[in-house]
Protein backbone atom coordinates (compact mmCIF):
# COMPACT_ATOMS: atom_id res chain seq x y z
CA UNK A 1 0.00 0.00 0.00
CA UNK A 2 2.65 2.57 0.55
CA UNK A 3 4.39 2.90 -3.05
CA UNK A 4 1.17 3.57 -4.43
CA UNK A 5 0.68 6.25 -2.25
CA UNK A 6 4.28 7.48 -2.94
CA UNK A 7 3.21 10.24 -5.06
CA UNK A 8 4.36 13.93 -5.77
CA UNK A 9 2.04 16.91 -5.89
CA UNK A 10 4.06 17.49 -9.31
CA UNK A 11 2.07 14.84 -10.98
CA UNK A 12 -1.21 16.54 -9.68
CA UNK A 13 -3.22 19.02 -11.51
CA UNK A 14 -4.49 19.49 -7.51
CA UNK A 15 -6.55 17.84 -5.00
CA UNK A 16 -8.69 16.39 -7.19
CA UNK A 17 -6.64 14.66 -9.28
CA UNK A 18 -4.81 13.22 -6.47
CA UNK A 19 -8.41 11.70 -5.22
CA UNK A 20 -8.86 10.40 -8.52
CA UNK A 21 -5.63 8.80 -8.62
CA UNK A 22 -6.49 7.38 -5.38
CA UNK A 23 -10.06 6.13 -6.24
CA UNK A 24 -8.52 4.43 -9.32
CA UNK A 25 -5.75 2.83 -6.89
CA UNK A 26 -8.15 1.07 -4.52
CA UNK A 27 -9.80 0.05 -7.52
CA UNK A 28 -13.28 1.90 -6.35
CA UNK A 29 -16.39 2.29 -8.12
CA UNK A 30 -16.41 6.18 -8.87
CA UNK A 31 -19.96 5.95 -8.39
CA UNK A 32 -19.47 4.51 -4.53
CA UNK A 33 -16.97 5.90 -2.86
CA UNK A 34 -15.49 5.12 0.56
CA UNK A 35 -15.02 8.40 2.46
CA UNK A 36 -13.09 7.00 4.85
CA UNK A 37 -10.62 5.00 3.08
CA UNK A 38 -9.92 7.74 0.68
CA UNK A 39 -9.63 10.38 3.59
CA UNK A 40 -7.05 8.20 5.51
CA UNK A 41 -5.33 7.78 2.51
CA UNK A 42 -5.07 11.48 1.51
CA UNK A 43 -3.75 12.88 4.44
CA UNK A 44 -1.08 9.88 4.44
CA UNK A 45 -0.36 10.27 1.00
CA UNK A 46 -0.25 15.04 1.90
CA UNK A 47 1.97 13.71 4.78
CA UNK A 48 4.70 11.68 2.66
CA UNK A 49 4.94 15.10 0.70
CA UNK A 50 8.31 16.57 0.94
CA UNK A 51 7.95 20.39 -0.44
CA UNK A 52 4.99 21.80 -1.46
CA UNK A 53 4.61 24.71 -3.31
CA UNK A 54 2.37 27.16 -0.77
CA UNK A 55 -0.75 27.82 -3.00
CA UNK A 56 -1.26 24.77 -3.73
CA UNK A 57 -0.29 22.88 -0.66
CA UNK A 58 -3.06 25.34 0.60
CA UNK A 59 -6.15 23.39 -1.94
CA UNK A 60 -4.49 19.98 -0.79
CA UNK A 61 -4.70 21.26 2.72
CA UNK A 62 -8.47 22.14 2.82
CA UNK A 63 -9.14 18.91 0.96
CA UNK A 64 -7.95 17.26 3.74
CA UNK A 65 -9.80 19.02 6.48
CA UNK A 66 -12.89 18.82 4.20
CA UNK A 67 -12.35 14.87 3.51
CA UNK A 68 -11.48 14.12 7.41
CA UNK A 69 -14.47 16.70 8.89
CA UNK A 70 -16.84 14.51 6.30
CA UNK A 71 -15.42 11.11 7.29
CA UNK A 72 -16.11 12.19 11.26
CA UNK A 73 -19.57 13.27 10.55
CA UNK A 74 -20.53 9.97 8.88
CA UNK A 75 -19.30 8.10 12.11
CA UNK A 76 -21.45 10.14 14.16
CA UNK A 77 -24.90 8.72 14.89
CA UNK A 78 -27.61 10.41 12.79
CA UNK A 79 -29.11 12.12 15.45
CA UNK A 80 -27.08 14.22 16.53
CA UNK A 81 -27.01 16.07 12.96
CA UNK A 82 -29.92 18.14 13.40
CA UNK A 83 -28.46 21.37 14.76
CA UNK A 84 -25.80 20.98 12.62
CA UNK A 85 -26.08 22.33 8.12
CA UNK A 86 -24.60 19.72 7.44
CA UNK A 87 -26.12 16.44 6.33
CA UNK A 88 -23.10 13.47 5.54
CA UNK A 89 -25.02 11.56 3.11
CA UNK A 90 -26.09 14.91 1.11
CA UNK A 91 -22.57 16.07 1.57
CA UNK A 92 -21.42 12.57 0.19
CA UNK A 93 -23.62 12.60 -2.78
CA UNK A 94 -22.44 16.41 -3.27
CA UNK A 95 -18.67 15.47 -3.35
CA UNK A 96 -19.78 12.55 -5.55
CA UNK A 97 -20.76 14.28 -8.73
CA UNK A 98 -17.70 16.62 -8.10
CA UNK A 99 -15.29 13.80 -8.52
CA UNK A 100 -17.03 12.15 -11.22
CA UNK A 101 -17.70 15.50 -13.34
CA UNK A 102 -14.27 16.21 -12.73
CA UNK A 103 -13.32 12.68 -13.86
CA UNK A 104 -15.19 13.37 -17.11
CA UNK A 105 -13.18 16.58 -18.12
CA UNK A 106 -10.07 14.22 -17.08
CA UNK A 107 -11.02 11.86 -19.25
CA UNK A 108 -12.19 14.27 -22.05
CA UNK A 109 -8.78 16.00 -21.76
CA UNK A 110 -7.07 12.60 -22.88
CA UNK A 111 -9.38 12.78 -25.64
CA UNK A 112 -8.01 16.32 -27.03
CA UNK A 113 -4.83 15.03 -26.08
CA UNK A 114 -4.84 12.56 -28.58
CA UNK A 115 -6.99 14.37 -31.03
CA UNK A 116 -3.90 17.37 -30.60
CA UNK A 117 -1.68 14.70 -31.59
CA UNK A 118 -3.16 13.49 -34.54
CA UNK A 119 -4.38 16.94 -35.70
CA UNK A 120 -0.83 18.14 -35.65
CA UNK A 121 0.09 16.12 -38.75
CA UNK A 122 -1.98 18.26 -40.61
CA UNK A 123 0.01 21.15 -41.90
CA UNK A 124 -1.44 24.12 -42.99
CA UNK A 125 -1.05 28.01 -43.93
CA UNK A 126 -1.81 30.33 -41.63
CA UNK A 127 -1.37 33.39 -43.25
CA UNK A 128 -3.93 33.92 -46.08
CA UNK A 129 -2.63 35.23 -49.49
CA UNK A 130 -4.00 38.59 -50.95
CA UNK A 131 -4.32 38.53 -54.58
CA UNK A 132 -2.91 41.85 -56.03
CA UNK A 133 -5.32 44.60 -56.49
CA UNK A 134 -4.89 46.18 -60.02
CA UNK A 135 -3.74 42.36 -61.92
CA UNK A 136 -3.45 39.14 -60.84
CA UNK A 137 0.20 39.20 -61.78
CA UNK A 138 2.62 42.21 -62.01
CA UNK A 139 2.94 45.51 -62.90
CA UNK A 140 5.26 45.58 -66.32
CA UNK A 141 9.37 45.65 -65.83
CA UNK A 142 9.63 47.57 -68.52
CA UNK A 143 8.08 50.64 -66.60
CA UNK A 144 11.03 50.91 -64.85
CA UNK A 145 13.74 51.12 -67.83
CA UNK A 146 13.24 54.15 -69.22
CA UNK A 147 12.71 55.80 -65.58
CA UNK A 148 16.42 54.53 -64.80
CA UNK A 149 18.16 55.38 -67.94
CA UNK A 150 16.54 59.02 -68.57
CA UNK A 151 17.62 59.47 -64.72
CA UNK A 152 21.41 58.71 -65.52
CA UNK A 153 21.41 60.35 -68.83
CA UNK A 154 20.34 63.46 -67.42
CA UNK A 155 22.80 63.24 -64.33
CA UNK A 156 25.72 63.06 -66.85
CA UNK A 157 24.40 66.34 -68.54
CA UNK A 158 24.11 68.39 -65.73
CA UNK A 159 27.57 67.08 -64.37
CA UNK A 160 29.12 69.13 -67.36
CA UNK A 161 27.01 72.06 -67.02
CA UNK A 162 27.68 74.97 -65.04
CA UNK A 163 25.01 77.02 -64.67
CA UNK A 164 25.65 80.36 -65.57
CA UNK A 165 23.08 82.81 -63.78
CA UNK A 166 22.86 85.59 -66.68
CA UNK A 167 20.85 83.44 -68.82
CA UNK A 168 17.59 85.26 -69.88
CA UNK A 169 14.31 83.04 -69.28
CA UNK A 170 12.30 85.13 -72.04
CA UNK A 171 15.31 83.85 -74.79
CA UNK A 172 15.40 80.48 -73.68
CA UNK A 173 11.34 80.26 -73.85
CA UNK A 174 11.70 81.83 -77.56
CA UNK A 175 14.54 79.34 -78.39
CA UNK A 176 12.00 76.62 -77.09
CA UNK A 177 9.53 77.89 -79.19
CA UNK A 178 11.23 77.72 -81.85
CA UNK A 179 13.01 74.07 -81.23
CA UNK A 180 9.35 72.99 -81.08
CA UNK A 181 7.99 74.67 -84.04
CA UNK A 182 10.39 73.46 -86.16
CA UNK A 183 9.42 69.89 -85.86
CA UNK A 184 5.38 68.11 -86.26
CA UNK A 185 6.13 66.32 -82.96
CA UNK A 186 8.49 65.47 -80.31
CA UNK A 187 8.54 63.71 -77.00
CA UNK A 188 8.97 65.76 -73.77
CA UNK A 189 12.17 63.36 -72.94
CA UNK A 190 13.91 64.60 -75.96
CA UNK A 191 12.92 67.81 -74.76
CA UNK A 192 14.60 67.39 -71.63
CA UNK A 193 17.71 65.90 -73.48
CA UNK A 194 18.64 68.71 -75.47
CA UNK A 195 17.93 70.99 -72.06
CA UNK A 196 21.26 71.76 -70.52
CA UNK A 197 20.34 72.96 -66.91
CA UNK A 198 17.00 72.74 -64.71
CA UNK A 199 16.77 76.83 -65.70
CA UNK A 200 16.25 75.01 -69.30
CA UNK A 201 14.06 72.74 -68.59
CA UNK A 202 12.01 74.92 -66.43
CA UNK A 203 11.74 77.22 -69.72
CA UNK A 204 11.10 74.48 -71.85
CA UNK A 205 7.95 73.75 -69.71
CA UNK A 206 6.82 77.51 -69.72
CA UNK A 207 7.19 77.51 -73.79
CA UNK A 208 5.30 74.56 -73.74
CA UNK A 209 2.35 75.71 -71.57
CA UNK A 210 2.50 78.99 -73.58
CA UNK A 211 2.09 77.28 -76.50
CA UNK A 212 -0.79 75.29 -75.62
CA UNK A 213 -2.29 78.28 -74.41
CA UNK A 214 -1.71 79.65 -77.74
CA UNK A 215 -3.23 76.57 -79.37
CA UNK A 216 -0.15 76.57 -81.24
CA UNK A 217 0.49 73.03 -79.93
CA UNK A 218 -0.84 70.27 -78.02
CA UNK A 219 0.69 67.83 -75.67
CA UNK A 220 -0.82 64.33 -74.87
CA UNK A 221 -0.12 61.77 -72.21
CA UNK A 222 -1.79 58.10 -73.36
CA UNK A 223 -1.38 57.22 -69.52
CA UNK A 224 -0.11 58.27 -65.87
CA UNK A 225 3.74 58.85 -65.84
CA UNK A 226 3.87 57.54 -69.90
CA UNK A 227 5.83 59.56 -71.91
CA UNK A 228 4.14 63.38 -73.11
CA UNK A 229 3.54 63.95 -76.78
CA UNK A 230 4.33 67.62 -78.30
CA UNK A 231 2.55 68.24 -81.07
CA UNK A 232 1.46 70.80 -83.60
CA UNK A 233 -2.12 71.94 -83.40
CA UNK A 234 -4.36 70.86 -86.54
CA UNK B 1 -14.27 19.02 -67.03
CA UNK B 2 -14.30 22.59 -67.07
CA UNK B 3 -16.62 23.49 -63.41
CA UNK B 4 -15.89 26.89 -62.69
CA UNK B 5 -17.43 26.67 -59.02
CA UNK B 6 -15.08 24.19 -58.42
CA UNK B 7 -12.09 25.57 -59.29
CA UNK B 8 -13.49 28.90 -57.20
CA UNK B 9 -14.08 26.71 -54.21
CA UNK B 10 -10.44 24.97 -54.67
CA UNK B 11 -8.91 28.49 -55.40
CA UNK B 12 -10.33 29.97 -52.20
CA UNK B 13 -9.63 27.54 -50.06
CA UNK B 14 -5.94 27.30 -50.95
CA UNK B 15 -5.80 31.30 -50.58
CA UNK B 16 -7.59 31.47 -47.41
CA UNK B 17 -5.38 30.63 -43.99
CA UNK B 18 -8.08 29.36 -41.80
CA UNK B 19 -10.74 26.88 -43.02
CA UNK B 20 -13.81 28.74 -44.79
CA UNK B 21 -17.28 28.20 -43.21
CA UNK B 22 -20.37 27.83 -45.19
CA UNK B 23 -21.35 31.05 -44.57
CA UNK B 24 -18.32 32.76 -46.56
CA UNK B 25 -19.16 30.00 -49.87
CA UNK B 26 -22.81 30.91 -49.66
CA UNK B 27 -21.40 34.67 -50.35
CA UNK B 28 -19.88 33.05 -52.95
CA UNK B 29 -21.66 30.20 -54.87
CA UNK B 30 -25.50 29.12 -55.29
CA UNK B 31 -26.65 28.02 -51.85
CA UNK B 32 -29.16 25.45 -53.03
CA UNK B 33 -28.17 22.12 -52.57
CA UNK B 34 -24.26 23.68 -52.29
CA UNK B 35 -22.89 21.43 -49.21
CA UNK B 36 -23.34 18.46 -51.67
CA UNK B 37 -21.75 19.98 -54.50
CA UNK B 38 -19.13 20.63 -52.74
CA UNK B 39 -18.65 16.95 -50.73
CA UNK B 40 -18.33 15.86 -54.62
CA UNK B 41 -15.43 18.66 -55.47
CA UNK B 42 -13.73 17.45 -52.29
CA UNK B 43 -13.81 13.55 -52.64
CA UNK B 44 -12.82 14.61 -56.45
CA UNK B 45 -9.73 16.69 -55.10
CA UNK B 46 -8.50 14.63 -52.20
CA UNK B 47 -8.90 11.25 -54.70
CA UNK B 48 -5.80 13.07 -56.70
CA UNK B 49 -3.25 12.30 -53.63
CA UNK B 50 -1.78 15.77 -54.30
CA UNK B 51 -0.08 15.93 -50.88
CA UNK B 52 -2.95 18.43 -50.47
CA UNK B 53 -6.01 17.23 -48.36
CA UNK B 54 -9.49 19.13 -48.30
CA UNK B 55 -10.85 18.72 -44.28
CA UNK B 56 -14.13 19.61 -43.18
CA UNK B 57 -13.59 20.90 -39.51
CA UNK B 58 -14.34 24.44 -37.24
CA UNK B 59 -17.84 24.09 -39.35
CA UNK B 60 -16.18 24.96 -42.02
CA UNK B 61 -13.46 23.54 -44.95
CA UNK B 62 -9.77 23.79 -44.76
CA UNK B 63 -6.72 22.82 -47.32
CA UNK B 64 -4.09 20.88 -45.38
CA UNK B 65 -1.33 18.85 -46.37
CA UNK B 66 -1.78 14.95 -46.27
CA UNK B 67 -0.34 13.21 -43.00
CA UNK B 68 1.57 11.46 -45.17
CA UNK B 69 4.15 14.46 -45.75
CA UNK B 70 4.02 15.76 -42.03
CA UNK B 71 7.80 13.84 -41.57
CA UNK B 72 9.68 15.50 -44.36
CA UNK B 73 7.87 19.00 -44.05
CA UNK B 74 6.99 19.62 -40.43
CA UNK B 75 10.75 20.84 -40.09
CA UNK B 76 10.49 23.56 -42.34
CA UNK B 77 6.77 24.52 -42.26
CA UNK B 78 5.38 23.10 -38.76
CA UNK B 79 4.94 25.41 -36.26
CA UNK B 80 7.15 24.60 -33.12
CA UNK B 81 4.56 25.06 -30.96
CA UNK B 82 4.58 22.86 -27.75
CA UNK B 83 1.44 20.90 -27.06
CA UNK B 84 -0.77 21.60 -24.23
CA UNK B 85 0.00 20.52 -20.48
CA UNK B 86 -2.72 18.13 -18.92
CA UNK B 87 -3.85 21.23 -16.55
CA UNK B 88 -4.64 23.01 -19.90
CA UNK B 89 -6.10 20.30 -21.62
CA UNK B 90 -8.24 20.25 -18.60
CA UNK B 91 -9.20 23.28 -18.71
CA UNK B 92 -9.96 23.57 -22.07
CA UNK B 93 -12.34 20.52 -21.79
CA UNK B 94 -14.29 21.96 -18.61
CA UNK B 95 -14.63 25.57 -21.26
CA UNK B 96 -15.86 23.79 -24.22
CA UNK B 97 -18.85 21.66 -22.19
CA UNK B 98 -19.64 24.95 -19.66
CA UNK B 99 -19.36 27.73 -22.31
CA UNK B 100 -20.32 30.49 -21.43
CA UNK B 101 -18.50 29.86 -18.18
CA UNK B 102 -16.46 32.13 -15.29
CA UNK B 103 -12.51 31.80 -14.06
CA UNK B 104 -14.70 31.04 -10.76
CA UNK B 105 -16.99 28.32 -12.03
CA UNK B 106 -13.71 26.80 -13.78
CA UNK B 107 -11.46 26.88 -10.67
CA UNK B 108 -14.75 25.01 -8.85
CA UNK B 109 -14.60 22.38 -10.91
CA UNK B 110 -10.89 21.85 -11.24
CA UNK B 111 -10.30 22.20 -7.23
CA UNK B 112 -7.46 24.82 -8.14
CA UNK B 113 -6.29 28.01 -9.12
CA UNK B 114 -7.17 28.56 -12.87
CA UNK B 115 -5.97 31.89 -13.92
CA UNK B 116 -2.37 31.62 -15.48
CA UNK B 117 -4.00 28.80 -17.69
CA UNK B 118 -6.54 30.75 -18.65
CA UNK B 119 -4.16 33.59 -19.68
CA UNK B 120 -2.15 30.78 -21.58
CA UNK B 121 -5.52 29.80 -23.70
CA UNK B 122 -6.42 33.10 -24.67
CA UNK B 123 -2.90 33.80 -25.73
CA UNK B 124 -3.32 30.23 -27.80
CA UNK B 125 -6.63 31.99 -29.09
CA UNK B 126 -8.29 28.71 -28.15
CA UNK B 127 -10.94 30.68 -26.04
CA UNK B 128 -11.77 33.64 -25.87
CA UNK B 129 -13.88 36.24 -23.46
CA UNK B 130 -17.19 36.40 -24.65
CA UNK B 131 -18.93 38.86 -22.08
CA UNK B 132 -19.32 39.25 -18.56
CA UNK B 133 -22.20 37.69 -15.97
CA UNK B 134 -24.91 39.00 -15.03
CA UNK B 135 -23.98 38.66 -11.04
CA UNK B 136 -21.73 40.60 -8.51
CA UNK B 137 -18.76 41.48 -9.79
CA UNK B 138 -19.86 40.86 -13.21
CA UNK B 139 -17.11 38.08 -13.98
CA UNK B 140 -15.62 37.79 -17.79
CA UNK B 141 -17.14 34.83 -19.48
CA UNK B 142 -14.98 32.54 -21.42
CA UNK B 143 -15.64 30.20 -24.72
CA UNK B 144 -13.90 28.23 -27.10
CA UNK B 145 -12.99 29.70 -30.45
CA UNK B 146 -13.19 28.18 -34.12
CA UNK B 147 -9.56 27.71 -33.52
CA UNK B 148 -10.16 25.48 -30.62
CA UNK B 149 -12.19 23.17 -33.73
CA UNK B 150 -9.42 23.75 -35.90
CA UNK B 151 -6.46 23.15 -33.67
CA UNK B 152 -8.27 19.49 -32.22
CA UNK B 153 -9.81 18.47 -35.77
CA UNK B 154 -13.12 18.69 -34.60
CA UNK B 155 -16.28 19.37 -37.13
CA UNK B 156 -17.77 21.14 -34.08
CA UNK B 157 -18.46 20.62 -30.60
CA UNK B 158 -20.80 17.96 -30.89
CA UNK B 159 -17.96 15.93 -31.98
CA UNK B 160 -16.89 15.96 -28.12
CA UNK B 161 -18.73 13.10 -26.24
CA UNK B 162 -21.60 13.95 -23.90
CA UNK B 163 -21.58 13.24 -20.46
CA UNK B 164 -24.01 10.52 -20.82
CA UNK B 165 -22.62 8.72 -22.86
CA UNK B 166 -19.22 8.86 -21.12
CA UNK B 167 -21.55 7.76 -18.08
CA UNK B 168 -22.27 4.65 -19.92
CA UNK B 169 -19.41 3.75 -21.01
CA UNK B 170 -18.27 4.04 -17.24
CA UNK B 171 -20.90 1.91 -15.77
CA UNK B 172 -20.63 -0.81 -18.45
CA UNK B 173 -17.15 -1.09 -17.88
CA UNK C 1 0.57 6.96 -59.39
CA UNK C 2 1.76 7.70 -56.38
CA UNK C 3 4.53 9.36 -55.91
CA UNK C 4 6.36 10.89 -52.73
CA UNK C 5 8.45 13.53 -54.45
CA UNK C 6 5.51 14.59 -56.28
CA UNK C 7 3.53 15.36 -52.92
CA UNK C 8 5.97 16.56 -51.47
CA UNK C 9 6.57 19.35 -53.89
CA UNK C 10 2.81 20.00 -54.34
CA UNK C 11 2.63 20.44 -50.63
CA UNK C 12 5.46 22.45 -49.83
CA UNK C 13 4.19 24.77 -52.30
CA UNK C 14 1.37 24.89 -50.50
CA UNK C 15 2.31 25.81 -47.29
CA UNK C 16 4.45 28.11 -48.56
CA UNK C 17 2.34 30.11 -50.48
CA UNK C 18 5.71 32.38 -51.54
CA UNK C 19 7.88 30.78 -54.13
CA UNK C 20 10.62 27.87 -53.42
CA UNK C 21 13.96 28.30 -54.87
CA UNK C 22 15.90 25.50 -56.50
CA UNK C 23 18.05 25.50 -53.40
CA UNK C 24 15.24 24.85 -50.97
CA UNK C 25 14.33 21.85 -53.26
CA UNK C 26 17.85 20.54 -53.04
CA UNK C 27 17.15 19.98 -49.51
CA UNK C 28 14.29 18.05 -49.75
CA UNK C 29 14.69 16.13 -53.13
CA UNK C 30 17.12 14.18 -54.97
CA UNK C 31 19.24 16.53 -57.05
CA UNK C 32 19.91 14.84 -60.17
CA UNK C 33 17.68 15.35 -62.80
CA UNK C 34 15.74 17.45 -60.29
CA UNK C 35 14.20 20.29 -62.28
CA UNK C 36 13.29 18.31 -65.43
CA UNK C 37 11.10 16.03 -63.00
CA UNK C 38 9.96 19.12 -61.47
CA UNK C 39 8.56 20.30 -64.50
CA UNK C 40 6.65 17.49 -65.22
CA UNK C 41 5.27 17.64 -62.24
CA UNK C 42 4.11 21.54 -62.91
CA UNK C 43 2.68 20.39 -66.56
CA UNK C 44 0.78 17.67 -64.68
CA UNK C 45 -1.00 19.64 -61.99
CA UNK C 46 -1.95 22.05 -63.90
CA UNK C 47 -3.61 19.99 -66.62
CA UNK C 48 -5.70 19.27 -63.88
CA UNK C 49 -7.20 22.87 -63.66
CA UNK C 50 -8.05 23.10 -60.37
CA UNK C 51 -8.10 26.99 -60.24
CA UNK C 52 -4.44 26.69 -58.43
CA UNK C 53 -1.48 26.84 -60.94
CA UNK C 54 2.12 26.52 -60.46
CA UNK C 55 4.59 28.99 -62.09
CA UNK C 56 7.88 29.81 -62.29
CA UNK C 57 8.71 32.81 -61.07
CA UNK C 58 11.88 34.48 -59.35
CA UNK C 59 14.10 31.82 -59.84
CA UNK C 60 11.81 29.17 -58.31
CA UNK C 61 8.63 28.34 -58.30
CA UNK C 62 5.19 29.30 -56.65
CA UNK C 63 1.74 28.36 -55.99
CA UNK C 64 -0.99 31.03 -56.81
CA UNK C 65 -4.46 30.77 -58.08
CA UNK C 66 -5.04 30.81 -61.76
CA UNK C 67 -5.94 34.30 -63.49
CA UNK C 68 -9.54 32.84 -64.12
CA UNK C 69 -10.71 33.13 -61.08
CA UNK C 70 -9.41 36.68 -60.27
CA UNK C 71 -12.53 38.45 -60.62
CA UNK C 72 -14.51 36.32 -58.62
CA UNK C 73 -12.04 36.12 -55.44
CA UNK C 74 -10.67 39.81 -55.67
CA UNK C 75 -13.47 40.93 -53.67
CA UNK C 76 -12.85 38.78 -50.54
CA UNK C 77 -9.02 38.01 -50.91
CA UNK C 78 -8.08 41.55 -53.10
CA UNK C 79 -4.96 42.87 -51.64
CA UNK C 80 -5.37 46.74 -50.09
CA UNK C 81 -2.78 48.58 -50.90
CA UNK C 82 -2.07 50.75 -53.64
CA UNK C 83 0.25 50.60 -56.83
CA UNK C 84 3.38 52.13 -56.98
CA UNK C 85 3.79 55.84 -57.12
CA UNK C 86 6.41 57.09 -59.74
CA UNK C 87 9.01 58.27 -57.13
CA UNK C 88 8.94 54.48 -55.78
CA UNK C 89 9.12 53.12 -59.25
CA UNK C 90 11.63 55.45 -60.21
CA UNK C 91 13.45 54.36 -56.81
CA UNK C 92 13.36 50.62 -57.36
CA UNK C 93 14.41 51.50 -60.51
CA UNK C 94 17.56 52.77 -59.54
CA UNK C 95 18.06 50.32 -56.89
CA UNK C 96 17.19 47.39 -59.38
CA UNK C 97 20.04 48.31 -61.48
CA UNK C 98 22.61 50.16 -59.44
CA UNK C 99 22.64 47.89 -56.39
CA UNK C 100 23.95 47.21 -54.02
CA UNK C 101 23.36 51.07 -53.92
CA UNK C 102 23.34 53.36 -50.58
CA UNK C 103 20.62 55.83 -49.77
CA UNK C 104 23.12 58.78 -51.23
CA UNK C 105 23.85 57.15 -53.86
CA UNK C 106 20.15 57.21 -54.93
CA UNK C 107 19.84 60.66 -54.03
CA UNK C 108 22.19 61.40 -56.08
CA UNK C 109 20.61 60.46 -59.19
CA UNK C 110 17.24 61.46 -58.29
CA UNK C 111 18.04 65.04 -57.33
CA UNK C 112 15.14 64.55 -54.05
CA UNK C 113 15.74 62.95 -50.54
CA UNK C 114 14.50 59.73 -50.97
CA UNK C 115 14.54 58.33 -47.38
CA UNK C 116 10.67 58.28 -47.01
CA UNK C 117 10.34 56.32 -50.30
CA UNK C 118 13.25 53.74 -49.27
CA UNK C 119 10.94 53.26 -45.99
CA UNK C 120 7.77 52.66 -48.41
CA UNK C 121 10.12 50.53 -50.16
CA UNK C 122 11.29 48.22 -47.40
CA UNK C 123 8.00 48.12 -45.97
CA UNK C 124 6.50 46.43 -49.03
CA UNK C 125 9.48 44.01 -48.89
CA UNK C 126 10.49 44.78 -52.28
CA UNK C 127 13.93 46.10 -50.87
CA UNK C 128 16.01 45.17 -48.55
CA UNK C 129 19.39 45.50 -46.25
CA UNK C 130 22.06 43.73 -47.40
CA UNK C 131 24.92 45.33 -45.37
CA UNK C 132 26.58 48.23 -45.30
CA UNK C 133 29.09 50.35 -47.87
CA UNK C 134 33.19 50.14 -46.18
CA UNK C 135 33.16 54.21 -46.50
CA UNK C 136 32.92 56.76 -43.89
CA UNK C 137 29.70 56.42 -42.23
CA UNK C 138 29.33 53.28 -43.55
CA UNK C 139 26.01 53.70 -45.15
CA UNK C 140 23.17 50.96 -45.46
CA UNK C 141 23.05 49.37 -48.71
CA UNK C 142 19.98 48.23 -50.06
CA UNK C 143 18.72 45.35 -52.72
CA UNK C 144 15.68 44.50 -54.37
CA UNK C 145 14.54 40.79 -53.17
CA UNK C 146 12.70 38.11 -54.51
CA UNK C 147 9.70 39.71 -53.87
CA UNK C 148 10.86 42.46 -56.29
CA UNK C 149 11.33 39.94 -58.84
CA UNK C 150 7.99 38.15 -58.34
CA UNK C 151 5.82 41.90 -58.35
CA UNK C 152 7.57 42.61 -61.74
CA UNK C 153 7.32 39.20 -63.01
CA UNK C 154 10.76 38.57 -63.49
CA UNK C 155 12.61 35.43 -63.76
CA UNK C 156 16.05 37.35 -62.67
CA UNK C 157 17.75 40.47 -62.92
CA UNK C 158 19.36 39.97 -65.82
CA UNK C 159 15.92 40.37 -67.59
CA UNK C 160 15.87 43.74 -67.65
CA UNK C 161 17.24 45.32 -70.76
CA UNK C 162 21.13 46.80 -70.70
CA UNK C 163 21.10 50.41 -71.42
CA UNK C 164 22.10 49.30 -74.65
CA UNK C 165 19.11 47.40 -75.32
CA UNK C 166 17.14 49.99 -74.21
CA UNK C 167 18.28 52.10 -76.52
CA UNK C 168 17.55 50.04 -79.64
CA UNK C 169 14.31 49.43 -78.59
CA UNK C 170 13.79 53.26 -78.10
CA UNK C 171 14.80 53.29 -81.83
CA UNK C 172 12.82 50.68 -83.23
CA UNK C 173 10.00 52.37 -81.76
Amino acid sequence: MNDLLDVKTANFEGPLDLLIHLIYKNEMNIYDISISTIADQFVDTLRKMESLDIEIAAEFINMASYLTYLKSKMLLPKTSTFEEDMDPEEEKFLFTQRIIEYSFYKDVALTLKEKEFFSSRYLSRKDTLYLPKENLFSEDPMKLVPLFFDLINKKKENNVVIEHDNVDIEDLICQMKDFLLKRDSTFWSEIVNVCNSRKEIVSALFAILELVRLKTITAVQNENFGEILVKKYV
Amino acid sequence: MYNKEKQLFFAALFLSGKPLDLRFLRKIFEPINMENRIDEYIDEFNALNLGIKIRKVAEGYQMVTDTSVFDELSDFFGEKTENLSKAALETIAIIAYRQPVTKIEVEEIRGVNSSGIIRQLLDKNLIRVMGRKNVVGRPLLYCTTKYFLEYFNLKSLSELPTFREWQELKQDN
